[in-house]
């Protein structure tokens, strides 16, 4: 195994260190393993967070226009109550606080443990849970569909709604509305490698990729053997537009890569992508291409769409100023 | 024997605790294997994680209510057992903290209760049932069977004791079980003919109470 | 050879194109593979580019702030005097264009063959050369020093400069100052794989990494087993505050990722440069982490430091607004 | 014999081009492995690109002053061999259409003059000189041997004569030096042993353009 580590029992803090270290607009919980802004201001409070090893997220979106805390477990573990209640009075302002969970089994009691805690020191507190990925029902961690990168998506728009004032239950609506309008589909060529565990998570013949696998290696649904990226394309078009039951024609679109895939690769199969969703006339709002949510070294990608709406289009243009995601 | 009374209190349940640590501690092997063949593995150190951590804090868990001492508890238990069974317990005691309040003792409808609610809920934050394979299945005959000697008005002692064997054969129907929570769910045989390593340090819970409960009775 | 790729002869073009889709502001002029700003201005031009696989350089840098125009060679080759001659072209905004090229024998050549054809267009061009990597004298394709990622320091300060306004003289200058302050010193972990090629550029050892490797699997100056974070960075440190004859005791930092290398641990490796670098009572003012200028899919990271003073501050804080650069 | 007059036109140079293209393509494996040993083996390659596209667009370059002529070559050349050749020879011919100029026929002395200014620029272009192992050595060697027959007042057909026997000698001469520029430079061995590749294909021009205008004389 080869990382630029010092322990594996301490890349958590480690890394968490280093995001606060680098952007001093942040500010790092030890031990609760929270990333919150510094600046705290009369608004509802948005929380997100889950294991970590999916860098930039959840911390590398904390800041103006998205969230105000991210809570980072251990590598690919759900944190503990006490963190996320940690997050969320981080995050409160006095206007409640919404967190934003991923369809993880662990995650949600986790999180929903912690909602309660909040609640019983007097923080209002509701959850949203996103399951943009088309790729598998049910999963090794999850019961109904996993949530991956779409949830970036929902940072975004939450964070500009709650950054207008807006009360929880209109950011928590705004949230649904968004997560309702989300998926997702990954692909991926390599394993990774848990720091813990220093050997490949599973493995993919030589020529081998599969289609459908979750950013923890959960199994996807088809392996096959390398494809062109026009057809690596189709793969993850196809079975969002399908799932998408009606459409407005205009979507943002985010390729996402999952941590070794060069850039080069990420761009042409968003140009792939592009082509496919012309022959389906729906316009691209908006584009991301670039590494949003990780899975440690997993060379591969994810595809997400967002089917928008003018409420979607404004808030996913509002300004935002994240480690991760600015503009 | 028919005079026994039970009083639980927060000395005992301190007992019981380190009872219960003893016993796992023997057990490691046994408990990894069994979560390393339907899981990942990680059952035993986790549960050994949080069990030492509180085991170690035992003072501040003296002299206070019930209320307070399983709040704390459950915290720690939270923040280090880590894992689905972290969460579960935290939920656990959180709950059965409501329920016993500031009582200074609990007597055996109130432990019926609280253990009642310690049940719910792990049902409510695992959104599981009785027959998922999972720690559920043990507390939830454990459970049954003290409520129904309960019920019959039995003496303490063999409430008691219903609570142990009702347990006992809520953890063993779990061999049988396809799982459908936890990790054995997405396992191709869904860890049939395998004890749930949840549902067997339940059992190792409900026994180390129970014994220490009767310890008192000779 | 895994890679989301329709053909080898076709990545340029097919990722030029995504990144033209997915950024509206920028154009991209086929054949002489050029993404240029579509909002032109009065201005000085800044033209960078080198071969590509390097992504988000140089293309991702284009926009408000940075460079007005990046062309693009094949992969690690250098582009032609004819596609830079475009970039110049559409870069000219009548007050001068220069040229920001790393030090690579095919990269001078062809940029100063380019030079001299759009000078006799009338353009007045004039260029500079990053050579940062403090690393080896001399390399397999450069006499000197080679140019690496300190060159996005470069494009951030001087493209701060002309949108000013400044003169072409001025922007020079304070390029050139610019490229006086910059020390970059890398380490890498698994080789890459040239498109083309289809095969490993170079091979480590399952526990070797080396220590000053280029951009291109250019050989470094030492190799070594894996060693934790913190020796790591003082590889990279030392020898780059070694290389400083004098400082201010203020650097920005960028902790560069080559490709396929976690942000996790280029967080980490930051905070151990951080680390390092308060021992040489020397205070960060800005940092950078992530992937600036990569190596295809290598594993490993580079570290610049640019010793800074107050002009040079007010330049990196000056907003942009480009595709990988934003803030 | 001695009534022989260099007028090198237009319509002899794509001649001339033709009979290098000719001789490339033969030489084919020789000057990829003569590249492989020092350099990146991309030689023959980049160079069979650059002209092959040349001879295409032959059509263009006919009927034109040699300056216009040499210009469209060195951008054609410059577009499409790529490498440091495709540079070095765009930046020679760019060079040598200034010194030409609107002239449609070249004599003797503005055929060594084109030929300088072309050596001159890629010495410029590539920071290099004669005795570096490079496609110099060759063009260098020609370049003097003519001049010096060319200030012995040498008829037209000595100087062409010592024109391809410089240029061959300087070829020749790149077997036994070290490389100071290009890929060679990086070798352990530093190319010690082998002709360089470029030294090479620029006799093969050389060589062409001699013999077809000596063809002439005929
Ligand atoms: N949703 C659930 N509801 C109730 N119990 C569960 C649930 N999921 C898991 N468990 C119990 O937790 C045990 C596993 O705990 P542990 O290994 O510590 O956590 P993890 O599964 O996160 O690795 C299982 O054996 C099972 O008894
Ligand atoms: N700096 C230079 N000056 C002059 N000639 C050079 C220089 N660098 C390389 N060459 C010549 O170019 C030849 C190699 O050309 P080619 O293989 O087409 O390009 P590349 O070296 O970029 O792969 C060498 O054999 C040498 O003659
Ligand atoms: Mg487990
Ligand atoms: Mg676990
Ligand atoms: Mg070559
Ligand atoms: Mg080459």
């Amino acid at each position: 195994m080869k990382k630029i580590i010092n322990h594996p029992d301490h890349v958590v803090t480690e890394m968490l260190e280093g995001i606060a270290l680098a952007h001093p607009e942040v500010v790092y919980f030890k031990e609760a393993e929270v990333i919150a802004r510094k600046e705290k201001s009369i608004k509802v409070g948005l929380v997100s967070g889950g294991g970590s090893g999916h860098e930039p997220s959840h911390a590398g979106y904390v800041g103006k226009g998205m969230l105000d805390a991210a809570v980072a477990g251990n590598v690919f573990a759900s944190p503990s109550p006490d963190r996320v209640l940690k997050g969320i009075q981080e995050a409160n302002g006095g206007k409640g606080v919404l967190l934003i969970i991923k369809n993880y089994s662990g995650d949600i009691m986790n999180f929903q443990m912690a909602q309660e805690l909040a609640e019983m020191e007097g923080i209002e507190v509701d959850h949203v849970v996103v399951k943009d990925d088309v790729a598998v029902p049910d999963s090794t961690y999850s019961t109904g569909r996993r949530g991956i990168a779409g949830t970036v998506f929902v940072h975004k728009v939450a964070g500009a709604k709650a950054e207008t004032g807006a009360s929880l239950q209109e950011v928590k609506q705004v949230a649904e509305k968004t997560i309702a309008n989300i998926r997702s589909m990954g692909m991926a060529m390599s394993s990774c490698v848990l720091p813990g565990v220093g050997t490949p998570s599973f493995t993919l013949g030589a020529d081998e990729i599969e289609i459908g696998m979750g950013i923890h290696g959960e199994p996807g649904i088809e392996k096959s053997p390398v494809l062109p990226a026009k057809e690596i394309a189709k793969k993850l078009v196809e079975p969002i537009l399908n799932d998408f039951e009606k459409m407005s024609g205009e979507v943002a679109v985010m390729v996402n890569g999952l941590g070794a895939t060069p850039l080069m690769e990420l761009y042409i199969l968003f140009k792939e992508v592009t082509e496919l969703l012309k022959q389906h006339d729906i316009s691209i709002y908006r584009a991301y291409v670039g590494n949003f949510m990780t899975a440690l070294e997993m060379s591969g990608a994810s595809l997400t769409l967002l089917n928008l709406d003018e409420e979607l289009k404004a808030l996913l243009d509002a300004p935002c100023q994240t480690p991760a995601m600015k503009g | 024997m028919m005079s026994f009374q039970l009083k639980l209190t927060n000395e005992q349940y301190l007992l019981y605790l380190e009872a219960f640590m003893k016993k796992l501690e023997k057990e490691k092997d046994y408990i990894t294997q069994l979560d390393s063949v339907t899981g990942d593995g990680d059952h035993w150190v986790n549960m050994d994680m949080g069990f030492r951590k509180l085991i170690d804090q035992k003072s501040d868990l003296e002299a206070v209510t019930f209320g307070e001492m399983f709040k704390k508890i459950g915290m720690t238990i939270m923040s280090t057992v880590g894992g689905s069974s972290g969460v579960l317990y935290g939920s656990g005691y959180i709950r059965a903290a409501q329920t016993v309040g500031d009582l200074q003792e609990l007597d055996a409808a109130k432990l019926a209760d609280m253990l009642q609610a310690f049940l719910n809920a792990i049902m409510e934050r695992g959104k599981a049932k009785p027959g998922d394979k999972t720690m559920i299945d043990t507390l939830h005959g454990g459970v049954e069977s003290m409520r129904q000697k309960l019920a019959e008005n039995a003496g303490d002692a063999e409430v008691l004791r219903a609570l142990k064997s009702g347990a006992l054969a809520g953890m063993e129907s779990t061999k049988e079980m396809e799982a459908a929570k936890g990790r054995a769910y997405y396992q191709t045989n869904k860890g049939v003919g395998n004890l749930d390593p949840g549902a067997v340090t339940m059992y190792y819970q409900i026994e180390a109470l129970v014994d220490v409960l009767m310890s008192d009775q000779r």
